[in-house]
């Protein structure tokens, strides 16, 4: 059995190898040099690389996520460290009135290979600006791929993809999985975006789950089969896009879908699961699709407070549950 | 500056400089459920810029915000409370230790969000114009936050129409583990009031007479209506930037250096100097702040935790 | 019959009728003052109520954002025009993480009566900067309301309505609206948050349209009627909170779904409400769901590219028509 | 200055000009599908830069970048076709007015959110400096761009890491229909360089030999890896903020002096003065570029629309 490391080293590799490969390819961000990124994603780059591929900006958001996007038109490969999804809010011009639209406004003439990652979701009372899943903004913005891993090998394979990708890529980091560790190959590799990845087989219910929705729903799965359930895994991996035929397909067999997001429900990925599957597979849907999300609310500090508005492995099993005795 | 306010100075220093250790006590034992931005050493800010504040003027203040919420007035049953997740903290452990929020007391919110307060106390300031009172508002942030675009298009708008806010930069050179020369293209956050046309002027930080002589030209000035001012305040932070930060982007020399610049030794050398307090003046000063920090610390432990159904309230829409 | 005026007169209306009877009541935006703003919906304000509330404002979309907020603290209700939506991404960290989350993280100490309006939508070769309707990002967002007027009558009730709530409301005012009449009563009235108006009955199929969409729905009904094809045109007014239960109950009448919405399709306000629909009234339904939206890209310039990726009534006539025999 | 270069600023300034009138009239007649904004009477401006560039230099614009782009190199035929909509315009009608491209010649995009081509531009001149060469890029943008956030971010930025970049400020003294002194808290812009410790120069930009002059030392400064500059360039929008536009919100009178400075008459006068140049030859030169811009309108004109499918070209994940 192969090499097993964390997720954070399985992406710093994969951002190292590629910095290795082509010399056009630098990072950027708050943090990112000497001290190696607060989650130390870039940890000994400075001294691999120097300061110049391994920059450390003010706190700029706008600017950083601009001046990436600029770098990138002139034939530079910057991945751009936003730190959390949250202070993005800051950078939205430019990572999706600017980087999102500039080849297509320039007719082809320009592209803009640039990565913008951000930690995600839910950790230990991050409160209200540090707990942010928003990504379904990205989503729907044309002109943004958008990739969420879950496991260590996706998180290498998905950077290096997304390094090597000719548009921008928004590439989050979900905060719970940094120090998971998985089977990761050292040598590089792509994972094609658009191909979902079955985590787990099964015959009575789909779950849609993605980042560390998706640890939660094989914890539920496993539940569930003590229980005779049979639930089928499914993650996108890339969210945009996403890999409709897979998730058609499961539905297809198992005729019942859950989707299990951290994002908030109104116009949130769940949703956008739930109509696609409603639109193109209704027939093959025994039940009513459902979704579990994060609850409609700010993200409260208190531990009692915010376990109870994110999902968790016990609620993605009673969410099945209920379905299926419904 | 008469003998009490003196006191006063060293009295707020004291309590926060107090409550800081014993949140970092608290932190260690697990009391605290996140990582918090401590303030040791940059005390002579909050002390000396608050007591030239009314209670109807109002601030806003940061992730490292414990500091300004006390010294504007804070309970400090209510700031350990919060920080500590209880439902008898000021927001009911719905916002914690970057969400501190006392209208009552013109604590109008720690913001969690670089620079995020700056446009807020803009607008605190501009009703405090629009209704024709003398209120101030001052917006504490840090040396990262005013090189973000918050800083810039806030203070130009408050330049424009002459609202009555003080903007107090504090200095604390880094911001996370950048240092201030790696992220500001000027040695001297002051100098950028020129780019506004306002007064900006660069201080000690750690001089509580200098901070709070700054502060009383900024406030009359604002009263006046003459518009706002941008104080700098040249500290050093000298805790990690949360707990649990290793620091291993500086040296220990120079956090040992900074430490023999503490603000609460420098006043309390003067006032002693001045024959304004003695020893046992200030033994008695600091054991009161333990006493009502060991107070706080109790109440919140003894306070519940909010039920998790708590999380619904307020959330129109859902 | 009714006076009849123009959109931009009945939301100019409502806003002088409440700052006539709420001294507290101003707007600040760039061009709002003197000029009365680019489409005149403040025109004579500053002859009516000074400059102190009718206030032009430097380019500075964060910091009008946050600076309303912050008014809004200490008991000042302000309209904040940050002119098309599109400019809005430049203030998004006050809107969304800050005006939308003081009242909830202060625990109810603060209230944040601000009213952010935007105009939104195509017009005529805006292109890639000026045609924007991602307000699906403000519905996702907890504690914002969103307000989608699609006539006159809505407009005026919509804004007081929202000048009067006590929480950040986000106010779309559809470009190609402004000029359209229709009647509205003199008085001051409100329009309830979360109520939908049926624009027209109808019982073969359900239209749940939205701004400019809502004209596109009708015509396209005019059209369908000659065929004996009876479409019910619902228009929920308001997006967060939408009218679930008038939706659901016109789906159940018709037991078929079209979603019209000018947002892009992924993660948009048509895929929400298709999703909610499919969870909730699956087995009403007899055809599967469909919606039609903006094409998923940049928005192109050229009229002819223009044309072709936005809804128009012949789409949304022909759309039903696929449904239909299908 | 050589007369060869004092008779290519009159050319280029007169080739914009002319573009601008043939497009107001294009417009007027429905050639352009929406309301252009026009550069009359700014043309010395987006001239004497220019004129400092090498064809590998590159620059932003602002939604008023007719005039940038075609004093950058950019073909009179492909900019006329964009704007008016057509197949064979520089974006192949994708971008319009707003959105002109043409990469081979260092136009990176004139941008349509104000402010919004500042940080692009910075992004450009950190790619020529990483990749160790002289190369520099230009950020056009006007009196109302330097308000906005963007602008103090980048050019902090931009300072910090000595960028080879010129931030050129437009001030033509108003912001749609906001006057510069309703937006602006200093009268001169280009104090604000002093908030970044780069060089910040305020010079008449209706005099083209200035602002050459000031953009040449920038340039200079910027390819021998000194960094940055600010230079505001002071001049009017004679011109409705874009055609159709009132202007209701400043007098006739305003309008007509300031229509006295244009520039192409002071480069003119002067040109005359120093015998580089008669009337003949200015007549010459005038024709010249009436002829290109009539040549490129019937270019345009005569080139097909983009097909309605064309629209979904590039959109990848669609
Ligand atoms: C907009 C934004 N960007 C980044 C962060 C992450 N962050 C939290 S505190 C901090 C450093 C702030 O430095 P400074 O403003 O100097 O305040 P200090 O911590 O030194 O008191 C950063 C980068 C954030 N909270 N918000
Ligand atoms: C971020 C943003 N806010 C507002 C607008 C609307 N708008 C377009 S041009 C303009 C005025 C720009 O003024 P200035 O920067 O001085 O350039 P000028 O038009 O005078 O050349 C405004 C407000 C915009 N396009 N982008
Ligand atoms: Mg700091
Ligand atoms: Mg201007």
């Amino acid at each position: 059995m192969g090499r097993r490391i964390r997720f954070v080293e399985a992406l710093r590799e994969g951002m190292r190898q590629e910095m290795e490969r082509d010399a056009s390819v630098f990072v950027l961000g708050e943090g990112v040099g000497p001290h190696g990124s607060c989650f130390k994603q870039t940890e000994g780059f400075c001294a691999q690389f120097g300061e110049d591929r391994s920059r450390d900006t003010p706190i700029s958001e706008l600017a950083i996520a601009g001046t990436a996007a600029g770098a990138a038109l002139l034939g530079m490969r910057p991945i751009a460290d936003l730190m959390w999804i949250d202070f993005s809010m800051l950078a939205m011009d430019q990572i999706c009135n600017q980087a999102a639209k500039l080849r297509y406004i320039s007719n082809g003439q320009v592209k803009v290979p640039v990565v913008y990652r951000m930690t995600t979701g839910k950790s230990k009372s991050n409160a209200a600006h540090h707990s942010g899943s928003f990504y379904s903004w990205f989503i729907n913005t044309p002109g943004l791929k958008v990739v969420v891993p879950s496991t260590p090998y996706d998180a290498k394979g998905l950077i290096i993809s997304a390094i090597r990708d000719d548009g921008p890529v928004v590439y989050l980091e979900h905060k719970l999985l940094l120090n998971v560790r998985g089977e990761v190959p050292e040598d590089p590799y792509e994972i094609p975006f658009g191909v979902a990845d079955v985590k787990r087989e099964g015959t009575d219910l789909t779950i849609i789950a993605t980042g560390a929705m998706v640890g939660f729903s094989l914890a539920a799965a496993d539940a569930l089969a003590k229980e005779n359930v049979s639930v089928e895994v499914v993650d996108p991996r890339t969210l945009m896009p996403y890999d409709g035929e897979a998730i058609l397909a499961s539905v297809r067999k198992t005729g019942r879908l859950l989707v299990v997001d951290e994002g908030f429900r109104y116009c949130g990925f769940g949703s956008e699961i739930v109509a696609f599957v409603a639109e193109n597979a209704m027939d093959a849907l025994r039940l009513p699709p459902k979704q579990l999300t994060t609850m409609h609310t700010t993200i409260p500090f208190s531990p009692p407070m915010e376990d109870y508005v994110f999902p968790n492995p016990e609620r993605v099993a009673a969410a099945v549950r209920a379905m299926l005795t419904a | 500056m008469d003998n009490q306010l003196k006191i006063q100075l060293l009295e707020t220093m004291l309590r926060v400089r107090k409550a800081e250790l014993q949140l970092a006590i608290m932190y260690k034992n697990g009391k605290v459920p996140c990582a918090a931005h401590l303030y040791e050493g940059e005390e002579a800010i909050a002390a000396g810029v608050c007591a030239n504040l009314r209670l109807d003027d109002c601030i806003t203040s940061t992730h490292r915000g414990h500091g300004h919420c006390i010294a504007k007035g804070m309970p400090m049953r209510e700031m350990i409370a919060e920080v500590s997740a209880r439902k008898t903290g000021c927001c009911g452990g719905k916002g914690g230790t970057m969400h501190l929020f006392k209208p009552e007391v013109g604590v109008m919110g720690t913001v969690g969000i670089v620079g995020g307060g700056i446009p807020l106390s803009t607008g605190l300031g501009l009703a405090m114009k629009m209704q024709k009172t003398d209120r101030v508002a001052v917006s504490f942030f840090g040396d990262g936050a005013a090189n973000n675009g918050a800083f810039h298009e806030s203070l130009n708008l408050a330049a424009l129409w002459k609202l009555p806010v003080l903007y107090v930069c504090e200095n604390n050179q880094y911001a996370t583990s950048v240092a201030v020369w790696r992220s500001t293209s000027v040695p001297d956050i002051g100098v950028r009031g020129s780019a506004y046309g306002i007064p900006g002027v660069t201080v000690d930080g750690n001089r509580v007479d200098d901070v709070y002589a700054a502060a009383a030209a900024a406030v009359s000035r604002a009263r006046a209506g003459d518009g706002p001012t941008l104080i700098e305040c040249q500290t050093y932070r000298i805790r990690g930037h949360f707990e649990g930060d290793d620091s291993l982007y500086r040296t220990k020399e120079e956090v040992a250096e900074a430490r023999k610049r503490d603000p609460i030794d420098y006043w309390k050398a003067k006032l002693m100097a001045e024959g304004v307090i003695d020893d046992g003046g200030f033994a008695a000063l600091s054991e009161k702040a333990e006493a009502e920090v060991a107070d706080a610390a109790a109440f919140a432990e003894a306070s519940p935790f909010p039920a998790p159904e708590d999380a619904l309230e307020l959330t129109a829409n859902a």
